[in-house]
């Protein structure tokens, strides 16, 4: 079965990025296709190549990362939502006049777009948030 | 196909779970997962809402919340239903749409 | 993309605490370009959202509210708001910023249960 | 001096507020804020609550949450006293200490 | 810094939903080295944060709750906890990881009004 | 009078950020002294310089960084907080082997301990969150 994921929290705050990678890591090994996860409001966060976690905690953002890179799993940042919270990768920094950017291996900022039209590719759509 | 309502929020601490089922139609599915675990215990001033919601909706807890927060299978009401995140996946192909109450 | 679905936008929380309700409203422009079958449900705090008079200027927070009016040219007109949220709230739907139609929880149920796609935010 | 206790939450969504009034001490003032505002209004589920819990509390509302909401002055539950930025401010002097119901 | 004050940990969150519980705990500890007159109160969900036998080993994520039983080497001893927010979850203080004080709600009202630094997260 | 001032929650996803800027600034007016500003949990995003809100919103980030800077308000991320969650200064990522840094200016990047001083220091301490 074909499934789209919507994060719409950011890493170790809230559960939802937790929940929605075991369900994601679950559904890939029952051989189901992840047409996309989608980070929306806080969930941007989840995309920062920037974080670093004690050692004996999990490294999220790099968890996904590494997800996208095994099974080609296409992970899509909202690019407005990115914005406002300062998530940038080289591209969009560059437009903004920024002298840095931190979006992580492994994701793409697009438009919202994206998220509709996984919502209507995928079998199913499974929200995670606060 | 039957919906399958989420529910992450304690019931104590939060309005979705009296929320979805106020508004769960009959037959649909729901699962207890993150802090939404703690309806499905049994002794709670909630246990009775989800004993009474046993009679036309099927509920779930998912076992790695509940163990995370230090609670057994053995303190779930009895009728409440356990899964993994693999069971998870099961229920949402077995299900449609799938309604997170966030 | 030939398939016509029905998507639902679950609303249950309020205004301005949170930018649930700005960002959702976001997603339902974007999405109104898909030509979809649509529908806004207004739920618990959610119907605070389409208060009327919202003035945030003293907050110094952005005022999104009169963007449900522009909702009408996207096409997007099927707004549906629980009559209990509303009543336990002391709302009726003149407080409204729009014309919506105002459902019992039984009647909302029902519809909610006939939707292929449920945003929730 | 008495303790002002702060509330952003609604109370249709949490139970911040009536933990607060649970464990607020006689005498003791309450701001409702951001979301917190909802429960400062005439005719709602609440409205009685506040009602009742103004014989033992002082309870202010802030002005600025309260018109970004489209809610307005006159609806507010008679006794509920009204406040702008720089009245926290001034709430915040004459109380010890200020807990926040997160 | 010659003053001694009186500072309130109030945790009314669940653990492991939210990160609150955790990075409290992390104030705590550091909080610890500054000789001051602590007292944390479990509240409402936040009775959760002290249940024995958490394993979190399957969610992936960090089980901090034996840190709760390091704060008497902290000399972190006055940990209150609510009996109504225990009750209505039908726990008790045997259910819970670390010795603590029960206190009815009128007692934590008490105790909290004699607080100098309220700390919540 | 001396306050601290505790902030648990980001720019924009919560009003917390909003409602202790404002605060801030009245208590400003009012001739009070902001002994510090603590961001901690999701609130050392508040922190970051690459955040680009729409034109026609408030910039909550540059909001702090302006008031840091007129109004020599100390401002202070905690480091682990911000560690975790992929805020930097250029010493920090350095350290860290990153290739980038965020910091916004005015801000400082610490630990816990300032939050515990604050409030003691202060003769009140309040708290935004979520």
């Amino acid at each position: 079965m074909k499934f789209a994921i919507l994060v719409n929290e950011g890493a170790y705050q809230h559960q939802a990025s937790d929940s929605a990678y075991q369900f994601v890591k679950a559904a890939l090994e029952k051989g189901h296709e992840i047409f996309r996860v989608f980070f929306y409001h806080d969930g941007v966060y989840n995309a920062s190549r920037l974080s670093v976690p004690p050692q004996d905690d999990r490294n999220i953002n790099k968890r996904w990362s590494e997800l996208a890179q095994q099974h080609q799993v296409d992970l899509v940042v909202c690019i407005a939502a990115a914005q406002r919270r300062g998530i940038l990768d080289a591209a969009e920094a560059k437009r903004q006049g920024k002298d840095a950017d931190n979006l992580a291996e492994g994701f793409r900022i697009s438009g919202l777009g994206q998220l509709i039209e996984a919502s209507i590719e995928a079998e199913r759509l499974i929200v995670f948030g606060d | 196909m039957n919906t399958l309502h989420t529910v992450n929020k304690s019931p104590f601490e939060r309005n979705s779970l009296s929320s979805c089922l106020r508004l769960a139609a009959a037959e649909s599915s729901i699962l207890l997962f993150e802090d939404g675990i703690y309806a499905a215990l049994q002794g709670t001033e909630f246990s009775e809402t989800i004993q009474t919601a046993l009679a036309t909706h099927s509920i779930y807890v998912l076992v790695p919340d509940l163990q995370a927060r230090g609670m057994s299978l053995e303190q779930v009401i009895a009728g409440v239903q356990a899964v993994d995140y693999a069971g998870f996946v099961d229920l949402t192909t077995t299900h449609y749409p799938i309604q997170a109450w966030l | 993309m030939g398939v016509t679905k029905k998507l639902l936008y679950l609303n249950r929380k309020a205004p301005h605490g949170t930018i649930y309700a700005q960002e959702a409203l976001e997603v339902v422009l974007i999405g109104s370009a898909f030509e979809q079958d649509i529908s806004l449900a207004f739920v618990d705090d959610g119907v605070y959202q389409l208060k009327k008079q919202q003035d945030t200027k003293a907050t110094g927070m952005k005022n999104f509210s009169p963007t449900y009016r522009a909702l009408d040219d996207y096409d997007v007109n099927k707004l549906y708001v629980e009559q209990e949220s509303l009543a336990a709230r002391g709302l009726s739907a003149e407080d409204l910023i729009v014309p919506v139609q105002v459902l019992s929880s039984a009647e909302l149920a029902a519809l909610m249960a006939t939707q292929d796609v449920v945003f929730s935010f």
